[in-house]
């Protein structure tokens, strides 16, 4: 039986809404909500649907810039790549499902970021994936890790889009709760973007791809009277991907578009049918009216709340211009998937629902949507980082086994055991693989331009200084993106952060907001998409601040992209740039204790500005042949990392560096760069003529990591060594077994 | 020339053959697909990489009952020179127009990477005249590339120099550590006994060009259009 | 089409397919690998798959038939498996 | 280390690994098509995983107990899947 009105306490709670939230439902209906009404009533005044706590702080970041085409607001960001191209991209996560089945968690997390993109109108050509996992050695991390990398690689390499970079480290704070956040990015027509509108009064609305079962249905319902005892067939499921029916996806949107059939297109991600259906109405100040009877089901005896609340994977909700509606079927039945007229887009504003021609939901876009509520919630400003005294320092004995072992540590050792898994090269346009430069560059296709791409974010100078630890993920990615030779261009973040309803958490949110308008203005780089994941805690307690910093950058010729190693010898190392050393929150500090003390690294949005222009202008004069940025480990592990690829070692003189030597070793100097060039003293003459700090550091050349500082040699160590420990960092994780079941085909 | 290449829902490299074809090579790419019964008179045959039907049953039996695959039988077995890569190989080997099969990695991981192939036959039209003296560079990106045929096949495979292609390292020796996926007597490729139709796990298309970091399988194509003209 | 288990003609029988003795089973080897470190001792594992069909057929022969002619040409490859098959 | 299943202290089991109901089969859904394509109609499919796990053990009971947990621990995802247990 669905249950009626009055409805409990109890009840409302589990479907996430306050007393005074649901007396707002009320009131704003004149009466008491159905039970598919509370339903969608619950996921579109959500955390996750509404943006409630987080809405008030987003507008402060900026969002316009001369190339952005469509900023946030719609499924994914646009920016203008020139000669009529467009790049679409969006980063989102998936964390809470990830941790529950990381195999299918991660996966279904590329689906949903793929049809944002691809729902935009444009084809997916690359992805990135963002990882935060809890401590190496916690008894679920190898598990985790495999699950989600299993799964993130079984989706992608499926659907034939390459994964073509990413990010991934450990701390403790994310045993409870990883953190899975994937980045997609596609290419358009600048002209022939899609929105998600559901425009054109009478227009048909049509339900494509898979069929709806009761996956995902939000955990309210588990516990709702819905489900009497014994009924275990009926509870909610695991969502589970289906790249192979994805691909589908792709090709038939695509093509649907290509023929100009739509008037509005929208992915069905979280909260599925409803969302889709609402934002639509609202974006384009319609009303819908859906039969509900008509979507196409995977299970027998599915209810209406059900319907609305699924989240089933792989749909796509159309709105058809009238009169092509036949054009439209053809297409999407070619491509072998369910399709099915489901309603019209009406002008009354509202959001109707029919079950067997009556109606069971009524409702004013307006009042899911608008009149959402919106909370600024209390914060507390984020205490001062306090800096640490010398006394405070560990001291450094061996400054050559400092370096393995950093270099072996997973956050910082070889990723390849990560990307080995993934398909980056499908499409044949990746130009910089993984691991082959500071940023991942895929051609623009048909064009000889290069997209740059990198995520980051370290969560630790976050949790010491969520103001400047957010800005300095906005610099870093910009960094990597100017490393290979493209110009930062915008900006997608996945805010991840504890629960909001803690002054602290919320005080750090609102900082990194700021941190992040102020590095995105410096560097011109708007922020044209995003997401907020909110509640990323367990047992109360909270992952540090973890705003995900997705970095596009663009370059007219592709060809020109360089790499992060030294290419060969006899080249001269500069580091470019005059950010001062932090070993506050640092790895190194990581290494002998407790890293999350000191003052980490500062943030001079101007400065890292000036090394960007100045390193692209080095480009553009033919002087790099290498370039990488410094950041965790500072800069011997910069320069270790430098020639692993092709064996060129490095003999380097830190005497102008600043600090002590643990500083200067390895003190994480945000907004320097490691650049290798055949024309030192050019290079030094152009960093010079733009005021930025540059100095000579030594050649390539032998096998040999060395460094000395003022006469002495801190390091002495083979490449080989060094290389050895730092690709055995991630397998050592993963070594230890995990369950195989976890999923996968 | 004319090539055609024939796409499976869910293939993937379908898209990266036809642009070797056309954008790398200039000759004329058809793209046909699993419901056809004509393949549109070409010279050559490429069946592509992707997961084809999700790779959902094992990889590549659900294409290898498509439709599209009775023509694809009908040329190869007229001599037509057909070239299935990646899944195109499991395809070959699930329809029987190549011995053996392709099992789930060794490493239990899906690998993409380079790696290195000795050339070990010539009598192929797309190795006809490759060098043998060094090894090519070539990427692989499969989940199921382990390939497996009984003692007999084997032999038999062997004796007749059916054996096109042999995973190897960097020196060329065909080394059991640069075996990516654990197959058999590393190999990477066969050809049927006429020598016309060749499977391959890795994939030419991905080192055609220099932008992309390689150019050695350019080789192969240029081999077949050799033959041809 | 619903997926929830409805049968159709009342039938439902059920494919199982093995690799071939000799044919290395890397999955296999694998999960005995994890069973011993969790220390559940020697084992030798095997993994197979099954699947469960639900199909129309007049009775349990014809059901039969029709599930080994779905194995012989779709379900299983000869070249590595061997398959059963059983009928309720 | 043999694999061609010579039994361990003589006791063999099976351990059927299957998705729970309502969770969506991508292989089942995506063979039954391909068997409606061969001609064979329609069909339902639910695609399942068969571990054969010879292992010591005293008796039938103490095998299934040690199976039991062995699908607890390893062998079934209890998130998605439901197992059951067959000695012989
Ligand atoms: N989760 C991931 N998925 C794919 N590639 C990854 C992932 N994590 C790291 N990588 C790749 O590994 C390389 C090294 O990454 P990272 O250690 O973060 O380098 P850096 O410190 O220079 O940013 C990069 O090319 C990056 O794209
Ligand atoms: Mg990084």
């Amino acid at each position: 039986m669905t249950p009626t009105p009055p409805y409990s306490p109890e009840v409302i709670r589990q479907h996430g809404l306050t007393p005074d939230e649901y007396a707002r439902v009320e009131a704003l209906l004149g009466r008491a909500p159905t039970w598919p009404e509370l339903g969608v009533f619950s996921v579109m005044w959500s955390e996750h649907c509404a943006y409630k706590s987080s809405r008030v702080h987003l507008r402060r970041l900026p969002t316009k810039g001369a190339r952005v085409i469509q900023g946030p607001g719609e499924n994914a960001g646009v920016v203008d790549a020139g000669d009529g191209w467009a790049v679409v991209f969006k980063m989102e996560s998936h964390n809470h499902p990830s941790f529950i089945e990381p195999y299918q968690g991660a996966a279904t997390g590329v689906g949903g970021i793929l049809r944002d993109v691809f729902t935009m109108g444009a084809r997916p050509i690359a992805l990135l994936n963002a990882l935060r996992f809890g401590r190496p050695d916690h008894p679920r991390t190898p598990y985790l890790v495999k699950g989600v990398v299993g799964g993130i690689g079984g989706y992608g390499n499926c659907v034939g889009v390459p994964t073509v970079g990413g990010d991934a480290s450990f701390d403790a704070c994310y045993d409870g709760n990883i953190l899975v956040n994937a980045f997609a990015l596609g290419v358009a027509r600048a002209d022939r973007i899609f929105l998600g509108r559901a425009e054109g009064v009478g227009n048909p609305v049509f339900y494509v791809g898979s069929k709806t079962g009761r996956d995902g249905i939000h955990g309210a319902t588990m516990a709702s009277e819905e489900f009497g005892a014994g009924s275990e067939a009926k509870r909610p499921t695991v969502q589970v991907g289906d790249p192979f029916t994805e691909k589908l996806l792709i090709e038939a949107s695509l093509e649907v578009m290509g023929a100009d059939l739509l008037a509005g297109v929208q992915d069905m991600g979280a909260a599925g049918l409803t969302s889709s259906s609402c934002e639509m109405a609202s974006r384009a100040g319609s009303g819908l009216v859906l039969d509900l009877d008509r979507v196409p089901m995977r299970e027998t005896g599915m209810t209406p709340y059900e319907l609305l609340l699924s989240e089933s994977q792989e749909r796509m909700l159309m709105v058809c211009k009238r009169g092509r509606e036949d054009e439209l079927l053809a297409i999407v039945r070619r491509w072998d998937l369910d399709v099915c007229e489901v309603g019209r887009v009406t002008d009354s504003g509202r959001f109707v629902c029919r079950w067997h021609g009556e109606v069971v939901v009524d409702v004013p876009v307006g009042a899911l949507v608008d009149e959402a509520p919106c909370y600024d919630r209390p914060r507390t400003e984020p205490p001062p980082p306090t800096p640490l005294a010398d006394a405070d320092l560990p001291p450094m004995a061996d400054a050559g086994a400092d370096l393995r072992a950093l270099l072996a540590t997973p956050t910082i050792g070889s990723k390849r055991w990560i990307y080995r898994q993934y398909d980056h090269m499908v499409q044949t346009g990746t130009v910089i693989r993984p691991g082959a430069g500071d940023a991942a560059v895929v051609r623009l296709p048909e064009t000889p331009r290069g997209v740059a791409m990198s995520v980051d974010c370290n969560g630790r100078y976050c949790a010491l200084d969520p103001y400047a630890g957010a800005g300095l993920a906005v610099v870093e990615s910009a960094l990597n993106v100017a490393c290979v030779g493209a110009r930062p261009v915008a900006v997608t973040d996945c805010l991840n952060f504890a629960s909001p309803e803690r002054p602290a958490v919320m005080g750090a949110f609102a900082a990194a907001i700021d941190g992040i308008a102020a590095a995105c203005a410096a560097l011109e780089t708007p922020v044209v998409s995003g997401n907020v994941s909110l509640y990323n805690e367990t047992e109360g307690r909270g992952i540090h601040p973890t705003p995900m910093i997705g970095m596009v950058g663009l370059m007219d010729d592709a060809a020109a992209a360089v790499g992060s190693a030294f290419p060969a010898e006899g080249l001269a190392v500069v580091v470019l740039g005059d950010a001062p050393p932090a070993l506050g929150g640092s790895a190194w500090l990581g290494l002998h204790g407790d890293a999350l003390r000191g003052l980490p690294p500062r943030l001079d949005p101007d400065g890292a500005r000036k090394v960007v222009d100045t390193l692209l202008a080095a480009h553009d004069a033919g002087l790099v042949e290498s370039a990488h940025d410094v950041s965790e480990g500072g800069l011997a592990v910069a320069l270790a990392e430098c020639t692993f690829a092709h064996g060129v070692g490095v003999a380097a003189d830190l005497s102008a560096g600043e600090g002590g030597l643990p500083a200067r070793l390895f003190g994480e100097a945000i907004g320097t760069v490691v650049v290798a060039t055949a024309d030192r003293d050019a290079l030094l003459a152009l960093a010079q003529r733009r005021g930025v700090t540059a100095w000579f550091v030594g050649p390539t050349g032998g096998d040999r990591v060395v460094i000395t500082v003022d006469e002495r040699r801190v390091v002495d160590a083979s490449v080989a060594d060094l290389r050895a420990a730092w690709e055995g960092a991630l397998p050592a994780v993963v070594a230890a077994r995990a369950p195989v079941s976890g999923g996968g085909a | 020339m004319r090539f055609t290449v024939v796409s499976f829902p869910g293939s993937n490299c379908d898209h990266d053959c036809v642009r070797v074809v056309d954008a790398v090579l200039g000759e004329q790419a058809t793209l046909v697909r699993h419901t056809a019964d004509d393949l549109g008179r070409p010279d050559v045959v490429l069946l592509p990489g992707g997961f084809s039907y999700g790779d959902y049953l094992r990889c590549g039996a659900i294409a290898a009952r498509a439709p599209v695959m009775a023509a694809v039988r009908r040329f190869a077995e007229g001599g037509g020179p057909v070239l299935g890569i990646c899944n195109g190989f499991q395809v070959l080997t699930e329809c029987g127009l190549l011995p053996g099969a392709l099992g789930r990695n060794a490493g239990l991981d899906f690998v993409c990477d380079d790696v290195w192939l000795t050339v070990e036959g010539q009598a192929t039209p797309f190795t006809r005249g490759v060098p043998r003296e060094r090894p090519l560079r070539v990427p692989v990106a499969h989940h199921d590339g382990c390939y497996f045929a009984d003692d007999d096949t084997l032999a038999r495979l062997e004796g007749e120099g059916q054996v096109i292609f042999r995973y190897a390292d960097a020196a060329g020796r065909p080394d059991p550590t640069a075996n990516p996926n654990g197959s058999r007597a590393n190999i990477a490729g066969i050809c049927n006994a006429a020598g016309n139709v060749v499977g391959m796990m890795p994939h030419p298309e991905r080192c055609a060009e220099p932008l992309l970091g390689g150019v050695d399988g350019r080789l192969l194509f240029d081999a077949v259009r050799g033959v041809l003209s | 089409m619903s997926e929830a288990g409805t049968s159709r003609g009342g039938m439902k029988g059920r494919v199982t397919v093995r690799l071939r003795p000799g044919v290395l089973d890397v999955q296999g080897k694998a999960i005995a690998h994890a069973l011993a470190d969790l220390g559940f001792g020697e084992t030798e594992v095997r993994v197979g798959k099954v699947f469960e069909v639900s199909l129309d057929a007049a009775d349990p022969d014809a059901a039969r038939a029709r599930l080994t002619e779905m194995a012989d040409k779709l379900l299983a490859n000869p070249v590595m498996e061997s398959f059963e098959i059983e009928v309720e």
